[in-house]
């Protein structure tokens, strides 16, 4: 086993790794950026190295230096977490050339499911059913709208490359085919460096569920089940549970078995996840593979009481699995809000800065990974997640009680969270009747439908601001803490206003 | 914190509303929208206070901002603006005006990434102006009105502060 | 269901009953003390009522005040948590008479279990076997020591209305007997009333092994497997785990059997814990009943997936158990420290003041039920345990694997705590390989044996102490930080200094 | 935070030590037993660093108390005396000397249940003078020396502060 890793990530997956990896009694060398200085996985890893500037280019995601802190430290293996350089194959490679094992799949595997329709290919290959579709030759337009006739319509235009819902466009009818094959194309040659395109069917109201796989260098593979995310917001999960409300024992071995197939065909090894859509009549298709740890891997964690990162750092290590298919046991459900510092009243605007007052939740079946503390400035150069919120219990209907309670626990002051929105989502009765799909929140999501109780707590707001305003008025320094108006600014700066 | 008597004109959910607040240590008396309440108060730090109103506990933290607070009871997130009695309007981030000049600044701190209309330049009520990222995320501000690019103080590439006024449209 | 209900208790227990009523969308009234007006449990509560000064005996054991305070709010009923009115059958009473539902035992079940030698005869009758020993009426010198010698040296003297190691002697030869019985009379005169004592053989180096039971109002009375907390300091226990590492299936089928059958005997309700004690030979004997949730209740909610609290107000509501023996499933290891305001190296001296920073540990595995928050100023009126550390694993090397790492997380600074003591008793080869017993503290427990890398830690507590100092140096406000020196105080009192 | 250089005497586990600290923003330079350490500092509030000592990251929680401070690293707890310049001695509660007068002093906050021992009544060392209850738990403080008690400063039943005299013994 090593003695010494380094985890090439920030914030709260940087955190999750090093605290298995303590438990383990492995020491942990953090990387920081110049803004991550004081950022809590710095504070609390065994070693810490500056990487460079804030931006991620000159820091998390440059390989040079990711890899020199390595050498320096001593570190003898890498975590990437997942974004940054998780899923990077010439990073994993460079990784091995110097004798550094990176705690994840062989370069191999990751661009064979890097690139979607090579993907497609495979999965049709292992006998996995995929979304009818073509593959990136789409020939000139009139072969285009043949195969798109053929497909039937909605269709998809999706980037060969892609990724994040960049490059993709919903074509409804035929005439409408042209135009979109130029627009995604052009945008996911400007995204990947890449105009290839295909086409694929446009399933209505899916669920999005993935499968969990673990597979060892001893050629064993087991599938951990299944997580359900199909809430999500701009293509990005922010909800995941773990079973699938609608899962039956006889889908989940079919979907399970077609998970450990796709592993296999690649040649897998570490912790990855196979996504699949599920129509309404239950039928499934493959999606894409993330060869990776996922954000929500925490509810598959409570579910099966296995720690992920635990089985990722004794596969990379050479370990066997020690785990059959038949030793994989689900108990209960888990839900994961992913809590971002974003607006919810302004449409989901960046909420960046310091974090003045926090209260976590705690208590039963609650569990939160986070990156924060009060004191922290969040800062602006990353994605804006902060933490994730994760509850279990017995049944879903608990889950979500708890999950309920757990939000309103939460007391975060100084920036704006996406709690708010999750109260309201959780709130709905097609939430609590499990009728999910992707696009539950277009469908369902009413910003200005307000929690009961909402009005008195807004009195209650008034005489909090005025207690404030009177100490602030009471000394001195008060007036210091509040930003001058942008208008006398302006005033300042261009002399327009007198 | 001793004895405090004052008055204020705040701005809750876009109407105009007076408070009145006397407090003597961890007591006050609050005159607001017609009825008087007893609040029980205890500050638990700079920016958090545990009140009891008629029997109902409430967690509250404060923060000031740009349009006057942002204050987050038992979870619940609102913004209270302040009017400054020596100006007499709230003082708010990104306000417009129907008539005169009309700024565009930046909701939050980030990166100018695109500018989309130059000075002199005719522009339409919500067409896009300016494209600010930050957090990964790119957000395009509108024109708040119809009327003309008067300036344009920014520049693509350029870090901006929340607050800082990018455009102005008169 | 209720639909409010009132917790007359504090801290970490106050805020874990609220958690419960929360998601059951039951809305909780706190009552708090002058000096607990900021407490978590006061601020995470719907409503809130004040109770009157510091003192306990006028405000938590004011049975007066908290039933007025139950009916001002109109709550239906009242969880009594643990400690103060919890186990006071008089209380129950009163709350009954005035309508309101007390969430626990009948009132006879607890006089029944509080008076030690009726429990004794209860449980000998119910065919549970229990320690060797008398009832209290011991009769003259003469005739006590010939009991004790039918019992055999070393043995127990304890008071029979006792608790908490009052009124309790050691006597290992005839000769001190007679002494002892006086002394232990007259202690237990002065700390329960009552002069009553009995006599007890002494185990030597029993493992403390209790089962939790729960019953319900239609007859049905289950055992939710056991807990050992065979870790204690002064007669306290300090550290708890479910399940115990020397059960086995039969002895826990035998012994749960035993705990069922006494909850049957004191015509039992709601959730109870039957203490045994267990000694080498596996041979195991009642030594009391708790008629009320206690401390340690979450290792077992953690291993069964259980929420006691819910199941304890369910009961109180009327409602069937919906639970059967064959449907408690165990799963994984939980552990449990108690972390409390002391100064392990002052001789565990109560450390009461303010909580200047703090950190508390989360991530995989680990349950913080806690009463405390930055900036809360813990009081000197009340028991010092500020919050209970729970982890959980697959295996017990993982779950204290998983508590060191937690302990190694939790940062406190201002007050004293725990948690060095709980790092170093882990640490201990005796605590890994599982050789527990009510000595082991006694027996292994070193204050002066460092951490590994301890010796390195304190060059940078001098290099803080230095940062700080300079701080404070350079601000004028720094001195007053600083107490003055108590001989200054003394000198400005009496002149004695010049 | 500027530039500060300064020397300390600091108490470490009973040694008298001597640091020396040169600070300018971030970078610090200590000079401490013998050696010369760079160190990154940041500071997170009032009362915690984050410390980054060759390429080792410590958390560091510091809170004034009577013998100096109690600092808080990675979780253990230190206990490290400042020697006062001015009076060159460790403030330090419940201090002994071997000659003159001897103060016990209450360790902890609490309520004086039983004074054992009366004015004018000699007492040897270790002998119980004081019970103190704190968090339903009662300490008895023992006499510091061998000599016979010149005050008793409280009587039963009293709230005491940590650090307040009790009894002097001469």
């Amino acid at each position: 086993m090593f003695s010494k890793i380094l985890i090439a990530n920030r914030g709260e997956i940087a955190v999750r790794v090093m605290r298995t990896a303590r438990e383990m009694n492995i020491a942990t060398v953090a990387v920081y950026s110049d803004c991550d200085r004081a950022a809590l996985h710095v504070r609390l890893a065994d070693e810490a190295r500056g990487l460079g500037a804030s931006p991620s280019v000159e820091s998390y995601l440059n390989m040079d230096r990711v890899l020199q802190a390595a050498e320096a430290s001593g570190a003898e293996a890498i975590h990437p977490g997942y974004g940054f350089l998780s899923e990077n194959a010439e990073f994993a490679r460079r990784c091995r050339d110097r004798g550094i094992c990176f705690i994840g799949p062989p370069p191999r595997a990751m661009e064979l499911m890097g690139e979607k329709t090579a993907a497609r290919r495979l999965a049709a290959r292992a006998g996995v059913p995929v979304v009818p579709g073509t593959g990136p030759q789409l020939g000139d337009s009139t072969e285009a709208e043949r195969a798109a006739r053929d497909i039937g319509f909605p269709i998809l235009v999706k980037a060969a490359a892609g990724g994040g819902g960049k490059g993709m466009r919903l074509v409804t009818s035929p005439d409408r085919l042209a135009s979109a094959l130029r627009d995604a194309g052009s945008e996911a040659r400007s995204a990947f460096g890449d105009p290839a395109v295909y086409l694929e069917k446009y399933l209505r109201s899916p669920r999005h569920i993935e499968f969990q796989v673990l597979a060892d260098s001893h050629g064993n593979t087991v599938h951990l089940g299944e997580r359900e995310c199909s809430i999500q917001r701009r293509h990005q999960k922010v909800i995941e549970e773990c079973p699938s409300p609608v899962m039956t024992g006889a889908l989940r071995d079919r979907m399970g078995q077609a998970a450990v197939s796709m592993a296999r065909a690649c040649g897998y090894r570490n912790a990855g996840t196979v996504e699949f859509l599920v129509d309404r009549q239950q039928d499934f298709y493959f999606l894409e593979m993330n060869t990776r740890l996922q954000v929500e891997h925490p509810v598959t964690e409570m579910v099966t009481g296995l720690d992920l990162v635990r089985k990722q750092i004794q596969i990379a290590a050479g370990q066997p699995l020690g785990l059959t298919q038949e030793e994989v046991r689900l108990r209960g459900v888990a839900l994961e809000c992913r809590i971002y510092a974003e607006d919810p009243e302004k449409g989901f605007l960046p909420s960046p800065g310091l974090i003045r007052s926090l209260s976590q939740p705690s208590g039963p079946g609650v569990r939160e990974d986070s990156g924060i503390y009060q004191g922290w400035e969040v800062p602006v150069y990353y994605d804006p997640m902060l933490s994730k919120l994760v509850t279990w219990a017995e049944t879903r209907s608990e889950a979500v009680s708890r999950m309920e309670r757990a939000l309103g626990e939460y007391r975060i002051s100084g920036i704006k969270t996406t709690i708010p929105f999750f109260r309201n989502i959780l709130a709905h009765p097609k939430f609590l009747s499990a009728e999910l799909s992707t696009d539950f929140i277009e469908k369902y999501y009413r910003p200005d439908r307000s929690l009961p109780g909402r009005e008195e707590l807004r009195e209650v707001a008034a005489i909090g601001a005025a207690l404030y305003a009177s100490r602030a008025r009471a000394s001195e320094a008060g007036r210091a803490d509040r930003p001058e108006s942008p208008w006398k600014l302006w005033g300042r700066w261009n002399g327009l206003r007198r | 914190m001793g004895q405090v008597e004052a008055t204020y004109e705040l701005v809750l959910d876009g109407r105009r509303r007076r408070l009145r607040l006397k407090r003597s240590g961890s007591r006050a008396r609050v005159e607001f929208g017609g009825k008087s309440l007893d609040v029980d108060v205890s500050q638990l730090s700079d920016a958090a206070f545990s009140l009891i109103l008629e029997g109902r506990s409430h967690d509250v933290g404060v923060s000031p901002n740009a349009g006057g607070f942002q204050v987050v009871v038992d979870g619940e997130s609102f913004q209270v603006g302040l009017v400054d009695p020596r100006r007499d309007s709230p003082s708010t981030s990104g306000t417009t005006r129907a008539a005169g000049p009309a700024a565009v600044s930046a909701p939050m701190p980030g990166k100018v990434v695109r500018i989309l209309a130059a000075e002199g330049e005719d522009v339409s009520q919500g067409q896009g102006l300016v494209v600010v990222e930050a957090m990964k995320m790119q957000n395009e501000l509108p024109s708040p009105k119809s009327g003309t690019i008067r300036a344009v103080r920014v520049a693509e590439g350029q870090a901006v502060n929340a607050g800082d006024p990018l455009v102005l449209v008169e």
